[in-house]
C-alpha cells in the first residue's frame, strides 16, 4: 500500500458494514492510470459493495478515497464530474427514452452533443438503433447502449459491473476487445473468468468481504487462497 | 398533435355553439322573454356534501313554476327554470352562470345559493344588467342597493337573527351563562355580531369548519364552561352533532339555534335514535311550517307538491322553494305585461308584496335585504311551533321591536295577481 | 387535565376509525401496491345496502353482515371487472381508474337514494361513562375498540399463520416466482381486494354513526384522515396503519380542543411534513437496502 | 409534444436525426387560431375558451412533473390557490395587472420550491400522502388568517374593464391564451434539450440517471418549481376569469381532476395537456347538458358525475397512454415500440429477462 501522491484511484482500508454483516473488510485497492484492474470473487463477497463505495451508494465505517492523490468523497451524481463512469449490474436504463437519448444523457461536458452521443453509440456498434426504445431491443444490445453511455461522457475511469452477464460468446468478445481499446482506466467487477484474465492487467479477489489475493491473472490463476475460496463456496 | 388538439377543440367548440344558440334568445329586446316564454335561471348544489337539504329547494320552486304555468301561466307566458348545479363550488357558478347568461339568454337570475359561490357572480351580473333576485344565503353583501342595484336578498341576514335569538337569550334566561358556536365563515361571524350587539361579550366561543365532523372539543370546553344557553350557527348537520355530542357527555344546556340549522325534519332524522334531545330546542323561522297542517300556505304548497313535485318529502325546504317561487311570480304580476328587466327591479323596489312569510320583505330603494325578522320556535313532542310573535329588527344598532304586519292568506287559486 | 384526558378519549375514539379504515387502504397497497382512492366511496355504497337491509329488518346486526359481505363481494367484483383491466405501466393509471369509479359510485348512489343525509344508527349507547365528572369513552367507542382490535388481530394472524395468507403475500411480493410455484396471483389480488373493501366497509359502519349520516359523500373526509394516517404509518405496515390512524385521531381533537378547530388541517399537515422528512416511507418503514 | 420523429434513413449518421417541427411554429398558428375563434365565437364560448386557456398553463405544467419527471401531486389546486389569492391581494392594491400576475408566478414558485424540496425526499403514494394533505389544508389557511385571506368567503378582485368595445369574455380570452401560448412555449423548449432527458432519466431509472451525472433531486425540485409557476399563473388567470377568490374555488378535487385530465390527455405530452385542458371545461358542460335533458332530479347533476366518472374508467381501459396516444397508424408504428411511452413507466419484470 502506497501513502505517496499518485495518480488514478486508490482504497484505503475501507471497511463497509449493514447492521452485523461485514461487507467489506480492510480492502485496499490501487487503481492506476490506463490500467485495467478486475474484482474477482464468489457471490457476496463484496464486489458490488466495492463498487458502491466508489460510487457514494456505500458509505465506509473507516478507511477513505483518494482520487489523484487527494481525498475522495463520492457522490454518485458528481462522479460523472470527476470523470468515472458506471455501468449497471442488469440494465439501468431510461425506458421512456430512445437509445439516442439514453446516451445523450451521459453527455455532460460542454460542446458537446449529439456528435458525441453518436461517436459512442457507433463505437459499440448500435447507432443503427438509435431512434428505437431499449425494451424493444435484445438483452445483449441493451448492454451495448449502456456501454455507450457510459462510454459518451468520456470517463478517465471506467466501471463495469459485470458487463458480461447473460452475453453469449461473441458479445464477449467483442467487450473484451473494446475493453482493451479503451484508452481508460477500467475497473472491472465481474464472473466472467476468460473475460477477466485475457483483459486485466491487475485483479483483486474478494472472499466475504476480505481481499485474499491482489495480482497480476498469472499469479491469481495460481494462488491456491483463490482456487480454494472458489471451491469452497461453489460446493 | 398539438395542433389536431387544437383543432379538435375549436370544431367541438364551434359545433357547440351552433347547438347553443338555438334555445333561448328572446324575440323582442329583453333576453328571456318571448310571448310565451320567460326564462328564469339558477344555480344550486345539486351534488357533492353540501347538497343536503339544499338540492330540494330549487325543485320545488320549480314545481311552483308549473303549477303557475298548468294556471295559464304570468300574463301568458310560461316560466321556464333552469336549474345549474355548482357543486357549492365558486368556479363552477362562475361557468353555469355565465351559460345561463351568456348562451342560454336567461331573463333573470332567481334564487341563487350561497354566499361564496354568488358573491363570485355578483360583478358579472351588474354587468350584464341580469336582475338577481332572492338570494338564497343570509349574507349581508346582497344589500348593497348603491353598488349592485340588480341585487337582492331573499333570507333575513345572519346578524337580524342573532339579535332576534340574543334578545329571547335575555329575556328568557337572564342572568344564565350564554354560549356561541359558530360556522367558521360569515354565517358564524355575522350571527355573533348580532348576539353580542344585544347580550354584550358571550362567555366562550368556539367555531367549526365544516371539514371536520367532530365538535367533541368545542362542546367539552363549554361544558368546562359551564354553560347554560349555547347559541348556535350551525348548519342542520352540526347542530345535530353539537346536540348529539353534549349529551355523550352528559352536558344538557339549552340550545337556541339558527334557522339555517333548525330544520326540525333533518334534525330529527340525523339524530334517529337520539330525536328525543331536540325537545325544547328554541330556533327561529321566517316562514310557515312544514308540519303546520292547518296553515293555508302549507296546504297550497302541500297540494302543488303533489300535483308537480312527484310528492317529494315534504320539508322547509320545499316551503323556502315555493315561498321564493310566489315571491317571484308576485315580482312579475308587478312588472306589467310589457316585461323588461329594468320594470322586474322597479317592481321589487316599490315592494309591498305579502306572502306566506312571518314578516314582510324590506325592499325599497335604499333596501335590497329579504325578510326583517323573524319568529321563535320551539320543539316540543318532537314537533316544532311557533310561539311569542314575529321580531324585526336592522343589521345595525336598531332595536329589536315585534311586528305589527297581520298575516296573510294565500289567494283563492294559489297565485298571486298583479297588485 | 381533566380537559386534556377527555380530549385524550376524543381522539381514540375517532382515531380508531381512522385506523380501521388506513387498515383497508393497507391491505390494498399491500397486494396491489395501489392506492384505492375508491375504498371510501366503496365503504359508502356498501353501508347504504347495510342501512336497506338492517331498516328492512330491523335488525342492526344484520344489516353489519351485510355490509362486509357487500364489501367482500364488491372488493372483489372491482377487482375482477375493472382493476385487472388496468394497465399497470404507469401508477397513475390504477390511481385515475379509481377517482373514475368514485364518481360513477357518488353518482350512482345520488340517483338512486339522493344526495340528502340519511340517519344511521348506532348499536350502542353514545353516552360516555364519566368519571370524576370527565367524559370518557361510551359503550360505542368500547364496541369500536374492540372491533378495530378484531380486525388487526385476524389479519395478523390471516397473513402469518395461515397458508392462504402466505400465499397472498408471496402473490403480491414475487408475482412471477408465486405464478412458477403454483400460486394462483390473480385469485390472491381479487382475495386480497375483496378483503381491503370488506375491512373499509366496517370502517364505514363503525365511523357512519358518529358522523352527520349516510351521504354519497360521507366519507370523503375520512378517506383524507385514513389516507394520511395510512402515509404516516407507512403504508407497508398493519400496525403502522393503527398507529397512525390513532396519532391523526389525537393530533385533531388536541389541536381543536386546544387551539380551534380551523387550524387542525394546518396541524395535520406540520405533523405529515414532519415525519416524513425524518422517515420518508413512514414510520413504520423497514429500512431498505441500496437498490444500486 | 412528441418525442419521436419519422427517422430520416438518409442522413442518420453523425447528423441529428431530429426534424420536429418548431414549437414556435405550432405556437404562431395555435396563436391564430384562438384568435380567429375569439372573433367569431359568442361570449359564453369565449369565456370557455379562456377557461381552457388557464387551465392548459396549469396541465402543461402538471403534465412536465408527472408525466416527464414521474412526480405525482394532489396538491397543485392548492398552488393555483397561492397564485390565485397572491393576484386578488395585489390587484386589489395596486390595480396593475401585470404585476398581479408577475407576484403570483414569483410567490406561487416560492411556495413550490418549498413543497418541492419535501417532495425530492418522497416516492409514489408518500409524495401522494403530503400533497394530499397541502391541497386539504386551503380552507384551513384562510380562515385562520381571514383578516387577510377573508375566511370561506374569499375576496373580490377589482379589474379595470377592457379597453373600447372589446368584450369581456374575449379580452378574457386573449389574457388566458396569451399566457397559455407563452407557458407551453417555454416548456416546449426547455423540455427539448438536456432539462427533458434529465427528467425522463429519473423518472426512468434514478440510479443510473445519478452515474449519469444528473442530480436527481435537484432535477426534481426544479420539475417542482416549473410546475408550480405554471400552476400559478393559472391560478392568477382563475381570479381574473372569476373576479373573486375563494378556497372553495380550489377544492381537493381541482387536484384530482387536473391529475385525471393530463392523464386522459396523455402524460408527459404537451399535446395531452391540450387535451385535457379541453375535457376539463367541456365534460361537465356535455354532462350537464345531459341530465338537463334526462330532467329528473334525482338525476340532474349525479348523471353528470357518472359520466365523468364512466368515461374515465373506459378512456383508461381502452387507451391507456390518454387521448394523445390514439396516433394514426403509420408505416412507422413498429419503429415507435413500445406505443405508450411517454406514461410513468417502470421496467416491466419481465422484459428483463426474456428479451
Amino acid at each position: 500500500m502506497s501513502t505517496h501522491v499518485e495518480q488514478g484511484l486508490s482504497l484505503h482500508d475501507i471497511t463497509v458494514r449493514f447492521g452485523g454483516l461485514v461487507a467489506l473488510e480492510d480492502v485496499s485497492l490501487r487503481v492506476s492510470p490506463g490500467r485495467v484492474v478486475g474484482v474477482i470473487g464468489p457471490n457476496g463477497a463484496g464486489k458490488t459493495t466495492l463498487f458502491n463505495v466508489v460510487c457514494g451508494f456505500a458509505v465506509p465505517q473507516s478507511g477513505s478515497i483518494t482520487l489523484d492523490g487527494k481525498a475522495f468523497s463520492p457522490k454518485p451524481h458528481q462522479l460523472a464530474r470527476h470523470g468515472i463512469a458506471r455501468t449497471l449490474q442488469g440494465v439501468g436504463q431510461f425506458n421512456g427514452m430512445t437509445v439516442l437519448e439514453n446516451v445523450l444523457v451521459g453527455v455532460r461536458h460542454r460542446g458537446a452533443g449529439t456528435a458525441a452521443a453518436y461517436e459512442a453509440l457507433e463505437r459499440c456498434g448500435v447507432a443503427d438503433v438509435a431512434d428505437a426504445y431499449p425494451a424493444s431491443l435484445p438483452n445483449a444490445r441493451r448492454k451495448r447502449v449502456e456501454l455507450a453511455r457510459a462510454l459518451a461522457s468520456r470517463p478517465r475511469i471506467l466501471m463495469l459491473d459485470e458487463p458480461a452477464g447473460g452475453l453469449d460468446g461473441a458479445e464477449i468478445d467483442w467487450l473484451a476487445e473494446l475493453i482493451k481499446a479503451v484508452d481508460t482506466t477500467v475497473l472491472l467487477v465481474e464472473h466472467h473468468m476468460d473475460l477477466v484474465m485475457s483483459v486485466c492487467d491487475e485483479i483483486l479477489v474478494l472472499d466475504f468481504g476480505k481481499p485474499i489475493a491482489l495480482g497480476s491473472p498469472a499469479e491469481i490463476r495460481a494462488d491456491d487462497k483463490v482456487t480454494e475460496a472458489y471451491l469452497g463456496t461453489a460446493a | 398533435m398539438r395542433r389536431t388538439a387544437t383543432v379538435l377543440a375549436a370544431l367541438l367548440l364551434a359545433a357547440g355553439c351552433s347547438n347553443g344558440n338555438s334555445s333561448g334568445g328572446g324575440s323582442g329586446d329583453t333576453p328571456g322573454v318571448t310571448d310565451s316564454e320567460i326564462v328564469v335561471g339558477t344555480h344550486m348544489p345539486l351534488t357533492g356534501p353540501a347538497a343536503a337539504g339544499y338540492s330540494k329547494i330549487a325543485p320545488a320552486t320549480k314545481a311552483y313554476f308549473d303549477y303557475v304555468n298548468a294556471n295559464g301561466g304570468v300574463y301568458g307566458r310560461k316560466i321556464t327554470y333552469k336549474i345549474m348545479d355548482d357543486g357549492y363550488n365558486p368556479a363552477n357558478t362562475q361557468q353555469v352562470v355565465r351559460q345561463l347568461v351568456l348562451q342560454d339568454k336567461v331573463f333573470a337570475i332567481l334564487n341563487g345559493l350561497g354566499t361564496p359561490t354568488h358573491t363570485g357572480v355578483l360583478d358579472f351580473l351588474k354587468t350584464n344588467r341580469v336582475p338577481d333576485l332572492f338570494v338564497a344565503s343570509g349574507s349581508r353583501s346582497w344589500n348593497q342597493p348603491d353598488k349592485y342595484p340588480g341585487t337582492f336578498g331573499f333570507n333575513p341576514d345572519y346578524t337580524v337573527e342573532g339579535k332576534i335569538l340574543a334578545t329571547h337569550v335575555k329575556e328568557t334566561y337572564p342572568g344564565k351563562k350564554v354560549c356561541f358556536l359558530g360556522q367558521d365563515d360569515d354565517f358564524g361571524k355575522d350571527s355573533l355580531v348580532g348576539v353580542e350587539k344585544v347580550l354584550g361579550p358571550v362567555a366562550a366561543k368556539q367555531t367549526y369548519v365544516t371539514s371536520n365532523p367532530n365538535v367533541g372539543p368545542q362542546m367539552g370546553a363549554f361544558k368546562a364552561a359551564a354553560c347554560d344557553v349555547i347559541i348556535l350557527a350551525t348548519i342542520p348537520g352540526f347542530t345535530a352533532l353539537s346536540i348529539g355530542t353534549a349529551a355523550k357527555i352528559g352536558f344538557k344546556p339549552q340550545f337556541v339555534v339558527s334557522n339555517v340549522g333548525s330544520d326540525p325534519t333533518t334534525l330529527t332524522k340525523t339524530l334517529g335514535q337520539a330525536a328525543g334531545l331536540l325537545e325544547g330546542v328554541v330556533a327561529a323561522g321566517y316562514l310557515p311550517l312544514a308540519n303546520d297542517d292547518a296553515n293555508p300556505w302549507i296546504q297550497l304548497f302541500k297540494k302543488v307538491n303533489t300535483e308537480h313535485n312527484a310528492n317529494a318529502e315534504f320539508d322547509n325546504n320545499v316551503v323556502y322553494g315555493m315561498s321564493v317561487a310566489y315571491l317571484f311570480v308576485q315580482s312579475l304580476q308587478g312588472a306589467g305585461k310589457d316585461l323588461t328587466r329594468d320594470k322586474l327591479t322597479a317592481a321589487v323596489v316599490n315592494g309591498g308584496f305579502t306572502g306566506p312569510g312571518l314578516v314582510s320583505v324590506r325592499y325599497s330603494d335604499k333596501d335590497h335585504s329579504g325578510y326583517g325578522g323573524e319568529q321563535l320556535t320551539k320543539i316540543t313532542g318532537g314537533k316544532a311551533a311557533y310561539f311569542g310573535t314575529p321580531y324585526q329588527t336592522d343589521d345595525g344598532d336598531g332595536p329589536v321591536t315585534a311586528y305589527s304586519g297581520a298575516a296573510v292568506t294565500p289567494p283563492q287559486n294559489g297565485i298571486p295577481t298583479a297588485q | 387535565m381533566d380537559r386534556f384526558l377527555y380530549l385524550t378519549f376524543d381522539g381514540l375514539s375517532r382515531g380508531a376509525v381512522y385506523a380501521a379504515f388506513a387498515l383497508a387502504l393497507v391491505l390494498i397497497w399491500r397486494a396491489a401496491r395501489i392506492v384505492n382512492f375508491a375504498q371510501g366511496a366503496m365503504a359508502v355504497a356498501t353501508a347504504y345496502a347495510g342501512y336497506s337491509v338492517a331498516n328492512a329488518t330491523g335488525s342492526y346486526w344484520l344489516g353489519f353482515l351485510t355490509a362486509v359481505v357487500a364489501g367482500l363481494l364488491l372488493g372483489a367484483v372491482v377487482e375482477r371487472v375493472v382493476m385487472r383491466f388496468v394497465d399497470h405501466s404507469s401508477p397513475l393509471n390504477g390511481v385515475v381508474v379509481a377517482l373514475g369509479l368514485v364518481l360513477i359510485i357518488q353518482g350512482v348512489l345520488g340517483m338512486i337514494y339522493g344526495n340528502e343525509f340519511r340517519p344511521v344508527e348506532a348499536p350502542f349507547s353514545r353516552d360516555a361513562f364519566l368519571i370524576g365528572g370527565v367524559a370518557l369513552l361510551s359503550r360505542y367507542d368500547l364496541f369500536v375498540f374492540a372491533a378495530v382490535g378484531a380486525v388487526v388481530v385476524l389479519l395478523t394472524l390471516l397473513f402469518t399463520r395461515t397458508p392462504t395468507g402466505l400465499r397472498m403475500r408471496a402473490a403480491a411480493f414475487a408475482p412471477d416466482v408465486s405464478r412458477l410455484l403454483g400460486v394462483p396471483v390473480g385469485g390472491m389480488l381479487t382475495l386480497g381486494w375483496a378483503l381491503a373493501a370488506a375491512v373499509g366497509s366496517l370502517a364505514g359502519m363503525l365511523v357512519l354513526p358518529t358522523e352527520l349520516g349516510l351521504h354519497p359523500n360521507a366519507m370523503d373526509l375520512l378517506f383524507i384522515s385514513a389516507f394520511t394516517a395510512a402515509v404516516l404509518g407507512g403504508l407497508d405496515s398493519p400496525v403502522g396503519a393503527v398507529v397512525g390512524g390513532l396519532v391523526v385521531g389525537l393530533v385533531l381533537a388536541y389541536v381543536s380542543g386546544y387551539f380551534g378547530a380551523t387550524v387542525a388541517p394546518m396541524a395535520v399537515l406540520f405533523l405529515l411534513v414532519a415525519v416524513l422528512l425524518t422517515r420518508p416511507a413512514g414510520l413504520f418503514a423497514k429500512a431498505k437496502a441500496r437498490t444500486a | 409534444m412528441t418525442t419521436v420523429a419519422i427517422p430520416e434513413k438518409v442522413e442518420r449518421r453523425r447528423v441529428p436525426t431530429r426534424r420536429r417541427v418548431s414549437p414556435l411554429l405550432v405556437v404562431l398558428v395555435a396563436a391564430a387560431v384562438i384568435a380567429v375563434l375569439t372573433y367569431t365565437l359568442p361570449p359564453f364560448r369565449n369565456y370557455q375558451l379562456a377557461t381552457i386557456g388557464a387551465y392548459l398553463c396549469v396541465t402543461a405544467g402538471l403534465t412536465v412533473l408527472t408525466g416527464l419527471n414521474g412526480q405525482l401531486s394532489l396538491g397543485h389546486g392548492a398552488l393555483m390557490a397561492t397564485g390565485a389569492y397572491t393576484l386578488a391581494l395585489m390587484q386589489n392594491r395596486f390595480d396593475m395587472l401585470v404585476l398581479g400576475l408577475a407576484a403570483a408566478i414569483v410567490v406561487t414558485t416560492a411556495v413550490g420550491a418549498i413543497i418541492g424540496l419535501a417532495a425530492a425526499r418522497l416516492r409514489g403514494p408518500y409524495l401522494a400522502g403530503l400533497t394530499l394533505a397541502v391541497a386539504v389544508v386551503v380552507p384551513s389557511i384562510t380562515s385562520t388568517f381571514d383578516e387577510t385571506f377573508n375566511s370561506d368567503q374569499g375576496l373580490t378582485v377589482a379589474l379595470e374593464p377592457p379597453p373600447g368595445t372589446i368584450g369581456v369574455e374575449q379580452w378574457q380570452a386573449w389574457l388566458c391564451w396569451g399566457a397559455a401560448l407563452v407557458t407551453v412555449l417555454l416548456l416546449a423548449y426547455a423540455i427539448r434539450g438536456r432539462f427533458g432527458r434529465d427528467l425522463r432519466a429519473v423518472r426512468d431509472d434514478e440510479t443510473a440517471a445519478k452515474l449519469a451525472g444528473v442530480g436527481v433531486a435537484r432535477t426534481q425540485v426544479l420539475a417542482f418549481v416549473v410546475s408550480s409557476a405554471c400552476a400559478g399563473l393559472a391560478g392568477a388567470l382563475f381570479a381574473v376569469l372569476a373576479q373573486s377568490v375563494s378556497p372553495g374555488a380550489f377544492p381537493l378535487t381541482l387536484s384530482l381532476f387536473l391529475l385525471m385530465a393530463i392523464v386522459i390527455g396523455g402524460l408527459g405530452r404537451l399535446s395531452g395537456a391540450v387535451i385535457g385542458a379541453f375535457l376539463l371545461v367541456a365534460l361537465p358542460s356535455v354532462a350537464q347538458s345531459i341530465a338537463e335533458d334526462a330532467g329528473s332530479q334525482r338525476l340532474e347533476g349525479n348523471l353528470a358525475l357518472t359520466f365523468f366518472g364512466v368515461v374515465l374508467v373506459v378512456v383508461m381501459l381502452a387507451a391507456p397512454g390518454g387521448l394523445a396516444s390514439l396516433r394514426f397508424p403509420t408505416k412507422q408504428a413498429s419503429l415507435r415500440f413500445p406505443t405508450k411511452k411517454a406514461s410513468l413507466r417502470f421496467p416491466r419484470k419481465k422484459q428483463k429477462g426474456q428479451e
